[in-house]
């Protein structure tokens, strides 16, 4: 596997955000469930993993996952099977969906993208936890249900406004990466 | 209003203890098998070894107990919250129950799983934190480099994994800034972050997350242009400045855990 | 034409941005220049010029579209040149959070050199040279983002100095700085070239910059629009208002006295020039 | 809506051990339709107060009292306040986002909740304040401006809320001479035309001598000047020691004026320089 200088800098950069919404808790948003909050913190995951490919969005995820496992947000997070393991498939899922679906619409690649990559994360993370033991099924499938819908639809949101936002910026032109 | 007020990162606690000494490569290895360890064990006794040998370490490392577990303060809730599912909702066919109250009931087996994962938790947690305490994130880079070196063999770029790793740590402070001054410029043209249901909460960060993610592209650009331009292209006939190496204290470390890991496979196999 | 010591030569280079749908922004056209060894060149022109892009051709960023750069000699066209050429020419960017990578000072600084493959005691002895040569031994542990602006964009000018570069190209590396860290910049800019021999190319428009270089590249729209050392630019004629830059203060009052009679040389561009010229004639 | 500031502190970071103290004892006070200059050193703490103006900042002690509101009052309306003090922050993408010029002014109103004709008609107005035409620029890509362009639309973005105050935080940053004129005959053409009170920050002395009629200096937290542009602009090596770089025609004056020449060095426009030197010379032959 070769790693282009354009990936290492774009994964650091987007594991750099994924680890600012979590100190800051900006990437909570408030919604309606006993909880109190749905996470956005997979956002930079997914935004990697369909602007620059699988390898971008695993390295961010692992990025991620490294840093709720060292800053636990939640105790169960404590557990590198909980906490980094799950955060791993969040971007190349989330990139598959996109590839999959990119010749039919492609708003409605990364909308599906963005779902699929926030469901991977609950999904993912819930059953680590229950199968870990932290958390008896009927509490995680609860869980999975009320945050996981709301963090699903606004991830959906978020991945279309955000890639499009990004790519006015982008330089159609990388003559500079000089590749080996 | 200071959004960054509260970012620490990493809580690294300079001294100068034994165990702030150690190549930070020892004190990863020693860490990871540690976790294993509380991965696998299952009992009280195993738990017990496990207490008093960190411990030791704790007291080695001259970190204040209290503070090795101030992290946890927030998660208690959750905690105690994570114990009772497993008391009042763990079912096993003969399991005895121990009391009931309205339609919960606790088991004893429950109160054993409980039990058992809130001390692992408890206990990662911890070890985690010693790591954290005693080492500053910038060497537990190098060490992570260090030590995933040799899976270059089988075509990992490991090199370029820690320096994702290096990036972010360098840009979280950056972007956290930038964040301040953009929701405050959103705030200075009118915008009420704390008003309004979810919907409308959503909605107002769009105008934050934007320029957060396309200034950060940006950055992006500039920095891949900038690192190539210092003839960065990769791993591949890099050298480090600083080279670690490893001493009589860490070869002691290493059979001290050694050791201990045998004692533990002991318990959980007897 | 025949020039001595040419570390830098650009022929008939022009290049284009491809921005999205077959648009195209013609960056530079025809460009023809030289930088000689050891000289400080000021390269000018508003915002939007072509200068950076320009800048990005000397250490193979960029390569031609059309035409040919030669750096020592070497064709930053051939693929093979390129670590060579990065190892000749160094690059020092605007805005310094940009460009530094490591959370440490000296670690910083060893960035370069690492990715060159030097032995680490080699390493140590360039950090501590550069960080000497820059008076920034006390910040060495640092972490950048408890730095100033200024002493940031010192940290990234040590980082390619320990690179031991013959060249440094500088891309506007004062435009985000306050006044006083500007000309703390400017001032180890000068000193770099007068004591460790390394030739300079300055990126500004800031005309109190370019008083202090050897010779001064005025762009405008992609073109070299005028070539010579500053006093012969800023005497030359009104142009330069025309490409959006001005005079330095002091050539800008000497115009002005001269309309109103007083008799001042064609060649003032410092204030202690026109201070003691006035006071020859009071 | 006059500005009051008595006794305000602020540390940074207050409660945890990275504490670190910006702000001392500041009082002050800005009336309407003054133009006032704030200026000193990087992290001397100048946009710490300002921020305080319009409420982004809540003091810790003492009072911030703006057009009778006190900012530390939980009643207040401070989003409100906050479109009567409008502030532009110094790099202009911290605040763009929209997908056109248009859409990115008209942000402010619609928080306002104003009727869309009123927004487009505050929209129309905000881009021919600052020069941008309307036709032109309204469905322009943000990212396709030039630097001055982009901080045209921000100040728009701002004016578009009917600011009675303008905080402007160092706006001319990192632009190229062409673009900073431009910025600067913006500032002052709304001071004239529409009698909105500037406060302008700066490190720049060349810049707050060309727009700003009282300067305030700010040195460490605390501030070090308060008074006419003349009064402190008359004290160079005060200015020095507290770490502003001082303008080349400054400099150029004060060097002449300790050569004999009678020239005020606080006066500082081209156009009063050059004639003080003509009148010295002058007087000097004279004299012969």
């Amino acid at each position: 596997m070769n790693l282009s200088v354009r990936k290492i800098v774009i994964s650091g950069i987007l594991g750099a955000i994924s680890i600012l919404l979590g100190v800051t808790r900006l990437g909570f948003i408030p919604v309606p469930t006993p909880a109190g909050h749905a996470t956005i913190m997979h956002i930079p995951v997914i935004l990697g993993a369909i602007l620059e490919g699988p390898v971008v969005g695993l390295i961010t995820g692992a990025i991620f996952g490294l840093f709720s496992f060292l800053q636990p947000g939640a105790p169960f997070f404590a557990d590198p099977l909980v906490s980094i393991l799950p955060r791993l498939f969040i971007g190349p899922l989330a990139y598959l969906i996109y590839f999959l679906t990119k010749r039919i619409n492609t708003i409605m690649a990364y909308a599906l993208a963005g779902a699929f990559g926030a469901a991977t994360n609950t999904v993912l993370v819930m059953t680590m936890a229950t199968w870990r033991g932290y958390l008896p099924a009927e509490v995680s499938i609860s869980i999975g249900v009320l945050h996981g819908i709301p963090e699903l639809i606004v991830a959906a949101i978020l991945t279309v406004v955000l890639v499009k936002g990004i790519q006015r910026v982008r330089p159609v032109d990388e003559q500079t990466s000089i590749k080996k | 209003m200071e959004l960054t007020k509260n970012i620490t990162l990493g809580v690294y606690l300079p001294g100068n203890t034994a165990v702030h000494r150690l190549d930070p490569r020892t004190k990863i290895i020693a860490s990871t098998i540690l976790i294993v360890i509380l991965l696998l064990i299952n009992s009280y006794q195993a738990y017990g070894y496990f207490f008093l040998f960190i411990s030791a370490v704790i007291a080695a490392a001259g970190i204040p107990p209290g503070y090795a577990l101030r992290g946890l303060k927030p998660m208690l809730p959750v905690l105690v919250l994570m114990w009772a599912f497993q008391l009042f909702l763990h079912s096993s066919p003969d399991a005895d129950v121990i009391f009931s109250w309205w339609i919960f009931s606790a088991t004893d087996a429950g109160l054993h799983l409980g039990n058992m994962i809130t001390l692992r938790v408890l206990f990662l947690f911890t070890v985690t934190t010693i790591l954290t305490l005693t080492t500053s994130i910038v060497s537990l880079t190098d060490g992570l480099e260090s030590l995933l070196r040799p899976l270059k063999k089988i075509g990992l770029p490991t090199q370029e994994l820690v320096m994702t790793m290096v990036i972010a740590l360098r840009f979280v402070l950056i972007l956290a800034e930038e964040l301040d001054k953009i929701v405050k410029a959103q705030m200075a043209r009118g915008v009420a972050f704390d008003r309004g249901n979810f919907i409308q909460k959503t909605r107002k960060i769009f105008p934050v997350f934007l320029p957060l993610f396309i200034n950060a592209f940006r950055r992006a650009e500039d920095l891949i242009v900038a690192m190539e331009s210092r003839s960065y292209t990769g791993g591949k006939g890099r050298t480090k400045m600083k080279t670690l190496h490893m001493g009589r204290v860490d070869i002691a470390c290493i059979l001290i855990i050694l050791l201990f890991t045998g004692l533990m496979v002991l318990t959980i196999f007897t | 034409m025949f020039i001595l010591n040419p570390l830098i030569e650009t022929f008939d280079l022009s290049y284009a941005y491809r921005t999205g749908s077959d648009r195209q922004v013609q960056a530079l056209r025809e460009v023809n220049m030289h930088v000689r060894q050891g000289e400080i060149l000021a390269i000018t022109g508003q915002n939007g010029s072509g200068k950076s892009t320009l800048a990005r051709h000397f250490n193979g960023l960029l390569t031609p579209d059309e035409g040919e750069v030669l750096i020592s000699g070497l064709s930053t066209s051939s693929r093979e040149n390129i670590p060579s050429i990065r190892k000749t020419v160094g690059m020092v960017f605007q805005n310094p959070d940009n460009q530094l990578v490591s959370s440490i000072v000296e670690e910083d600084i060893a960035f370069g050199p690492e990715n060159l493959g030097l032995p680490p005691d080699i390493i140590r002895k360039r950090v501590d040279h550069a960080l000497l040569t820059l008076n920034l031994e006390h910040l060495r542990q640092e972490s950048p983002n408890q730095l100033s602006e200024g002493q940031k964009q010192l940290v990234a000018i040590a980082g390619v100095l320990a690179m031991r570069p013959k060249c440094i190209v500088m891309d506007e590396p004062t435009a985000h700085l306050d006044p006083r860290s500007r000309r703390e910049v400017i001032d180890n800019i000068l000193r770099l070239n007068r004591e460790e021999e390394i030739t300079i190319i300055l990126l500004t428009h800031y005309m109190n910059e370019v008083v202090h270089c050897d010779r001064m590249i005025v762009m405008d729209q992609g073109f070299i629009m005028m070539e010579g050392t500053p006093t012969e630019i800023f005497y030359q004629d009104g142009k330069i208002l025309d490409y959006g830059l001005d005079f330095p203060v002091a050539t800008r009052l000497a115009r002005s006295l001269k309309l109103h009679g007083i008799d001042l040389d064609d060649n003032i561009i410092h204030t202690r020039e026109i201070v003691e010229r006035l006071c020859q004639l009071k | 809506m006059p500005i009051e500031v008595t006794g305000l502190n602020y540390s940074y970071k207050k409660g945890t051990p990275f504490e670190k103290k910006v702000l001392y004892d500041v009082h002050l006070r800005i009336n309407d339709g003054e133009v006032v200059g704030i200026i000193g050193p990087t992290q001397s703490g100048k946009t710490t107060l300002a921020q305080h103006f319009n409420a982004l900042f809540i003091p810790q002690s003492g009072k911030v009292i703006v057009n009778g509101i006190n900012t530390a009052d939980k009643k207040a309306d401070l989003v409100k306040l906050r479109h009567e003090v409008g502030y532009v922050f110094q790099n202009p993408d911290y605040q763009l986002f929209a997908s056109c010029v248009g859409e990115d002014i008209a942000f402010g109103p619609r928080n306002q909740g104003l009727p869309s004709e009123d927004v487009a008609a505050r929209v129309k107005e905000a881009m021919s304040q600052v020069g941008l035409d309307y036709d032109t620029f309204y469905s322009r890509d943000i990212f396709a401006l030039s630097g001055g362009q982009k901080r045209r639309t921000a100040i728009a973005g701002v004016l578009a809320c009917k600011p009675k105050t303008l905080v402007l935080d160092d706006i001319t940053a990192g632009l190229d001479p062409r673009g900073r004129d431009e910025i600067l005959a913006v500032v002052k053409r709304l001071h004239s035309e529409k009698q909105i009170t500037i406060i302008y920050i700066s490190n720049s002395m060349d810049e707050i001598a060309e727009l700003a009629e009282r300067v305030i200096v700010i040195d460490q937290g605390r501030i070090a000047f308060d008074d006419l542009k003349i009064n402190v602009f008359n004290q160079p090596e005060k200015l020095r020691d507290i770490g502003l770089e001082l303008p080349e025609l400054m400099t150029l004056a004060i060097d002449l004026h300790q050569q004999g020449f009678n020239i005020d060095p606080a006066l500082l426009k081209f156009d009063e320089i050059l004639q003080s030197i003509l009148d010295s010379l002058q007087e000097g032959q004279v004299r012969e």
